[in-house]
């Protein structure tokens, strides 16, 4: 049965009426006309202009209207049908934005402040939503707003989605482009041995030279990115191709980090072991407490695992934070003075320096996960990971090579945190909150998960990408949320995800004949 | 000949029901048998206690006169035993190449280290195993679709990926659970041939549970006939066909009559309207 | 037939039989130690201090049996752990919050007392409102939960359901602290219902206080719990609910539309959840978006010491929890604040020595 | 009464049903017979909507049903007892069949009907209270008929009713199963024991690799050399 025109408009009005709303309570629609007004490049002003906001508030009808227009295009549906539908969906989206903004308004009129129960609402907000006009015409101005961005995206969407034209362009477009690749033999140079060497030659240079001189405000944000590429690479042993989630990956990290800190720092154990031995010591101890931890709870289901693995990771940070560990741990204010790397006696540890140490890390790990992606381990790993039972049937001891995923996972993660301790020169027990366990296993997800150009993607998208967009902050993990549900039912496997081997084709193009 | 593989007495419960009651088979080396029953006779619970799923609660597996019930499933498996499922279980998101290479899985020994390393024990070992792979798969004849992902083969090219992924660990016993299942007699005839030369070209010991009576006379060497997990009958196709236990198991007691009973009463119903 | 009651995995029996044993003698001397320690040697409290902790042991049990039970609910539903339930109690506890707020500034002068709020001068339907509100609220939260997030995902694995769930949590809790702010908040109980007062016993010689607020959880849980039983013992919906528990396919057959028992389960566990967090601020006193969270970590613990799945079990679970929380930092002489690292241990061991829980049945995996 | 029409039905990429026809008439019995795997559970599955085909059609009393959901059909009529009977084992006896009649909201009604399966099959009355789980194979199978009956079903799907019982059992299966129809329910029969089925069933269907490949009364096909060879054992 197809819904009736109006029913669809009414049905994403409302919904579009509530994330309108919702944007508003939570201070989201100055934030968008501030993301706006930098994208044409206007200085960060305090209060963005009302041009940019309403750009904001078009670009949202537009949308509501391009999701209400009818799909899929059938021979019934003619214009009328998606202009009523983006009329209706902006007509109803506006009309609750209106009435919301029209009840703050006069509230902030007659000078009640609803900041003590809504803290995110300022006078400010409340009148750049109502594009600085009084409560009733604010009110208007945005019904009518909503009404016809929503009702002109509709009718171009149905412009866009019915005209042959256009799409057998488009289509033709891409294929001549793809033709001009292939005959150029473009594909062949891409894939020949030099080409290789020369995009390695120019990423080295490129990673040597950009940490002297892009300052050390992007060293931080990028070892940042970089330490959570390590901890990406790490999860995704586990997780990506062993296929056992572990939400309780942070301990392994805040392991690692207090390892390394305790034997590094001069409190609360004046210890200064070198900077290498305590980053390997850091990684073993990892290592050994992931297989520790693992002994007793690998052989649980998969979501008794996660579970359990995050009653862990909270007992060791409630731990870390109690009095009980001051004497051991420094307790809640955290270890200082952490110490740096240093070569040949030589200390290392300015950014600069310090962004060369991360990047030898990250280039370390990678190189390791790429190796055992494909070898008889990883494919043990995979083969548990999609059928368990039948793994052990061909002979695959599942406990042990799960043990193996989660000690090298816990590793990896302990160099991470060793690491981030090092640049920090501090670390405590917020630092190792279940939150960063969160991103983790986001970034992972996000990139693609199993995939080791995805754990690059998802670090820069979901730990560079903030750092730029520096207004969102507080947004971030309403989005982290928002973009896990949404990744899960639209693409569980990822913006870049794993592809499996050629190995028949790789065999027979090697001259077989030779060794036989 | 000596015994392949031997079950004494093995006895497994579920929760008050035997579904295996002390049932004793003895398969000779490189004989093809056969066991066969109606359906919830326990065929299948006895086989997942040969491949060490379950620990049956009595008796004695025995593998070349080494006991092995009680063994985790991966080490029966490495012993030499492989087998394959009723329905289809493979790798889907892998491609049929590495489905066989997992099968492998236990004949080779480079572990991680190697592997981060890339030592020659790994490089020739990941040589060997992919030239094998393809060997293999030239052998079940899917040549060429060894970097399709096992979940996008065709039926019967997923069975036969299934039977070289058994193949793969080169193992003394294979259990085939209904290879010929969902197959029409054209199919069906080139799984028996298949499964035969398996048994004269590579000299495996295979133990097939089946419903096609065509095949299962055709090609076993002996059949085991279970019924409520007890075992009624055994001995040559021959036996096994005119054996009074076996008819009654599959068809009832006296069917014959109850046919003519059941017929005429339709007849009446035809008369009266 | 095949399908196994029992599996056989030597290779994990073997291995983990033993690592379990170690664990479970080193918590067992550890136990025993401490307890001697204290109760023996040390004599730290007396009888009444241990009333008291029971007490409050209780009133917290019974909060989060209430949020137990809609984990196990939707787990013996949907087989999967709705990692967003703590959230969908959080928000309930802001309901009743807000009711309260609002009631109090409406004016209700009466003679005696022309200051009079509403709050005060209607104590009994400002509670009843506060948790009509609360359930709603909860109840709402949960039906679009499934319908919007875990609907389309009917047939992923279990891991994609975990992590949507996780993410729902997450979306929640921070929608929460982006609306309503980080800080905490106060919540204005009408003066009936002042925490402070209550009636006063006398044990060993001390007082003992037994709050309002404490003895209306207490009963409030017992007839929601009651309720909650007769619904799914006794009724046709009950009926349908098991039924889709245990086979959905089969359950169609008979005419139950699946999909519209598993929103009416969200409704309900939602609803139990709302109520326990409008007692939540009632009884605590502190309502802000992390409200939902450690209850609802330790309610799932609950469920799974009940055995999930398993309703009777799940509230036991939560009466045991609250119990072993309130007194186990006195009765082993640790710091208080620790008393979220014992519940976290239970969750812990519970999970690796006896993951089918207290009453459960032996766990069978559902895939040979 | 009930037409499929070139039914395909595929799980995943294979391709179980390939273009499945067949009708079955008010107060019939047919019987659909083939080895393990060839689709005849598919065939029911998909009559009863538990899937979806991906072609064909799919109608009952002149109705398109074949994108109805399961509870749905219930309520046209057609009722479904499942392969390996699927009683819900922790539920009692009388609450399995109060779940049979979970389309009817009349009490008395329910009572009725109750009273009337347990007429019919006196062992479940003398375990009306025990768990489903704890019957023994026949007693589930009876339950699961009772069940089914409860419904009021037009047209009972009946997915290997023999399965796991005893000769006698089977025989008294066979029985209740002719009964049923002569109160004027048609009914559709997958089933193993070929040699049976065929003897009460007015007409058959034989099923190869999800394509029907024979068809004709049962009475023909029983007298049939190639059936003969194929599924009655060649005796």
């Amino acid at each position: 049965m197809r819904s009736s025109a109006v029913d669809n408009g009414l049905r994403t009005g409302v919904t579009f009426g509530i994330v309108i709303v919702t944007m508003f309570l939570i201070g989201f629609t100055v934030t968008g006309a501030g993301l706006i007004g930098k994208l044409f490049g206007a200085s960060d002003s305090a209060t963005p202009s009302l041009m940019f906001y309403s750009l904001f508030m078009i670009l949202i009808g537009m949308w509501a209207g391009a999701s209400a227009s009818p799909r899929p295009l059938t021979e019934a549906d003619t214009f009328k049908r998606a202009l009523i539908s983006g009329l209706v969906a902006g007509l109803v989206s506006g009309a609750i934005a209106a009435v919301i903004g029209f009840i703050f308004g006069d509230l902030s009129a007659n000078k009640i402040d609803p900041r003590t129960y809504l803290p995110s609402v300022s006078p400010d907000s409340i009148k750049l939503f109502l594009f600085n006009q009084t409560p009733l015409m604010g009110s208007l101005t945005l019904l009518a707003l909503m009404t016809v961005s929503a009702a002109v995206s509709a009718a171009l969407s149905f412009f866009f989605r019915s005209n042959h034209w256009l799409k057998n362009k488009s289509g033709e477009t891409s294929n001549a482009a793809r033709g001009f690749f292939q005959s150029a033999g473009l594909n062949r140079v891409l894939q020949s041995q030099y080409a290789s060497y020369v995009f390695w030659a120019i990423t080295a240079v490129v990673l040597i030279i950009l940490p002297r001189v892009w300052g050390s405000y992007w060293n931080y944000v990028f070892g940042t990115v970089g330490i959570y590429i390590i901890l990406g690479l790490g999860l995704n042993i586990i997780t990506g191709w062993a296929g056992q989630l572990v939400i309780g990956y942070v301990a392994f990290f805040a392991i690692g980090a207090y390892t390394f800190a305790l034997l590094t720092a001069p409190e609360p154990h004046h210890l200064t072991v070198n900077f290498w031995v305590a980053l390997a010591l850091g990684v073993l101890v990892a290592g050994i407490s992931g297989l520790l931890i693992g002994l007793p709870i690998l052989n649980l289901r998969g979501d008794y695992l996660a579970i359990v693995t995050l009653g862990f990771a909270e007992i060791i940070r409630i731990l870390l934070k109690s009095d009980l560990m001051t004497d051991y741990t420094a307790g809640p204010r955290g270890i200082r003075d952490i110490g740096g790397p240093t070569i040949l006696g030589k200390p290392f540890v300015s950014d600069v320096d310090f962004m060369y140490v991360i990047i030898v890390a990250v280039l370390a790990v990678t190189f390791i996960a790429h190796r055992l992606r494909n070898s008889r381990t990883g494919k043990a790993w995979f083969a548990i990971n999609l059928d368990e039972t039948v793994a052990r049937a061909t002979g695959i001891n599942a406990f042990g090579s799960k043990l193996l995923a989660l000690s090298l996972s816990a590793a990896v993660a302990g160099l991470a945190g060793a690491l981030f301790a090092s640049r920090n020169q501090f670390t405590g027990p917020d630092d190792h909150a279940l939150m960063v366990s969160i991103n983790v296993i986001c970034l992972v997800i996000v990139g693609g998960i199993g995939n080791i150009p995805g754990v690059f993607l998802g670090a820069f998208a979901l730990k560079g990408l903030p750092e730029i967009l520096r207004e969102t902050e507080s947004y971030r993990l309403l989005i982290f949320g928002v973009l896990l549900v949404i990744m899960m039912r639209l693409r569980p496997e990822g913006f870049l995800p794993a592809r499996r081997p050629e190995l028949e084709k790789h065999a027979a193009q090697t001259p077989s004949g030779k060794e036989a | 000949m000596p015994a392949c593989i031997q079950t004494k007495k093995v006895s497994k419960i579920f929760g008050g029901l035997t579904a295996v009651n002390s049932v004793d088979v003895v398969v000779p080396e490189n004989a093809i048998a056969s066991i066969i029953g109606p359906n919830g006779a326990g065929k299948t619970t006895l086989f997942n206690c040969i491949s060490g799923y379950y620990v049956p609660e009595h008796g004695e597996i025995l593998f070349y006169d080494m006991p092995i019930q009680g063994q985790p499933t991966y080490e029966v498996a490495t012993m030499g035993i492989a087998r394959t499922y009723q329905n289809i279980r493979l790798f889907g998101e892998m491609t049929a190449i590495e489905n066989i290479m997992v099968g492998q899985y236990p004949r080779f020994k480079a572990g991680w280290v190697d592997a981060i390393l890339s030592t020659p024990r790994e490089r020739s070992e990941e040589k060997q195993a992919v030239e094998e792979g393809r060997r293999l798969l030239k052998f079940v004849g899917l040549e060429g679709l060894g970097d399709s992902l096992a979940r996008n083969l065709p039926y019967g090219a997923q069975r036969r990926l299934e039977i070289a992924r058994a193949l793969a660990n080169k193992p003394r016993l294979l259990l085939l659970d209904e290879p010929t299942a969902g197959m029409n007699p054209q199919e069906t005839e080139k799984m028996t041939h298949f499964i035969r030369s398996l048994r004269d070209e590579l000299g495996i010991t295979i133990l097939l549970i089946e419903h096609d009576m065509r095949v299962v006379m055709g090609i076993s060497d002996q059949i085991t006939v279970l019924d409520y997990g007890t075992k009624i009958a055994e001995g040559k196709p021959k036996d096994i066909q005119s054996n009074q236990r076996v008819i009654e198991a599959y068809l009832g007691p006296d069917v014959t009559s109850l046919t003519q009973k059941y017929q005429l009463r339709k007849k009446q119903r035809y008369a009266k309207s | 037939m095949d399908k196994p009651t029992s599996t056989s995995d030597q290779g994990k029996l073997r291995f983990g039989r033993y690592v379990r044993m170690f664990i479970g003698i080193v918590i067992g001397v550890f136990l025993v130690w401490r307890l001697y320690d204290v109760l023996v040697v040390e004599h730290k409290f007396g009888a009444d201090t241990w009333v008291r902790f029971g007490l409050s042991g209780l009133i917290l049990g019974g909060m989060y049996a209430l949020i137990a039970i809609g984990y196990t609910l939707v787990y013996g539903i949907m087989f999967m752990i709705n990692f967003a339930h703590g959230e969908v109690m959080m928000l309930g506890a802001f309901g009743g919050f807000f009711v309260f707020e609002a009631l109090r500034f409406i004016p209700a002068p009466t003679l005696a007392d022309p200051k009079l709020n509403f709050l005060d001068a209607h104590p009994i339907f400002s509670v009843f409102l506060a948790f009509a509100v609360g359930i709603s609220i909860s109840a709402t939260a949960g039906y679009f939960l499934e319908k919007i997030a875990y609907r389309p995902l009917r047939k992923a694995p279990r891991l994609i359901l975990l992590i949507t769930a996780i993410g729902a949590s997450i979306f929640l809790q921070n929608l929460a602290m982006l609306l309503f702010g980080p800080q905490r908040k106060n919540v204005v109980n009408p003066d009936l219902l002042d925490r402070g007062a209550g009636w006063t016993i006398t044990v060993s010689g001390n007082p003992v206080l037994i709050s309002y607020t404490g003895v209306f959880s207490l009963v409030l849980s017992a007839v929601l719990m009651i309720g909650l039983y007769i619904l799914v013992q006794r009724t046709k919906l009950g009926r349908a609910m098991r039924s889709v528990a245990q086979d959905k396919n089969t359950a169609s057959l008979m005419g139950v539309d699946v999909d519209d028992v598993i929103s009416k389960t969200f409704i309900i566990s939602g609803s139990l959840a709302g109520a326990a967090g409008v007692m939540w601020g009632i009884h605590m006193g502190l309502v802000n978006h992390y409200t939902g969270f450690l209850p609802g970590i330790k309610a799932f613990t609950a469920a799974v010491m009940g055995g999930i799945g398993n309703i009777p079990g799940a509230m036991l679970g939560g009466m045991v929890l609250g119990i072993i929380e309130a007194t186990g930092p006195a009765a082993l002489g640790i710091d208080f604040q620790l008393k979220d690292v014992i519940a976290f241990s239970i969750l812990v061991l519970v999970l690796i020595l006896r993951p089918s829980g207290i009453l459960g049945e032996k766990l069978s995996e559902e895939k040979l | 009464m009930l037409k499929v029409e070139n039914l395909q039905v595929y799980y995943g990429a294979i391709h179980a049903l390939q273009g499945v026809s067949f009708h079955l008439e008010q107060g019939e019995i047919v019987a659909l017979i083939g080895a393990n795997g060839a689709g005849k559970s598919t065939v029911l599955n998909t009559v009863s909507g538990i899937l979806r085909p991906r072609e064909g059609s799919v109608a009952f009393e002149g109705q398109a049903i074949h994108e109805t959901p399961p509870q749905d059909i219930v309520r046209k009529g057609i009722i479904h007892v499942p392969e390996g009977r699927k009683i819900f084992s922790r539920m009692t006896v009388t609450e399995n069949l109060e779940m049979g009649a979970y389309t009817n909201n009349d009490r008395a009604a329910i009572n009725r009907d109750m009273e009337a399966v347990f007429a019919r099959f006196s062992r479940l009355r003398e375990r009306r209270d025990q768990l489903g789980g704890t019957l023994s194979g026949g007693e589930q199978q009876m339950l699961a008929i009772g069940r089914g009956l409860m419904a009021h079903p037009k047209l009972l799907l009946l997915d290997e009713p023999s399965m796991g019982l005893s000769p006698i059992l089977v025989e008294q299966i066979f029985d209740i199963i002719q009964d049923i129809n002569e109160q004027g329910t048609s009914i559709l029969l997958v089933e193993q024991n070929a040699q049976m089925a065929l003897a009460i069933a007015d007409r058959a269907y034989v099923l190869e690799t999800g394509n029907i490949v024979m068809q004709g009364t049962g009475d023909d096909l029983l007298k049939d050399p190639k059936v003969i060879a194929a599924y009655l054992g060649g005796h």
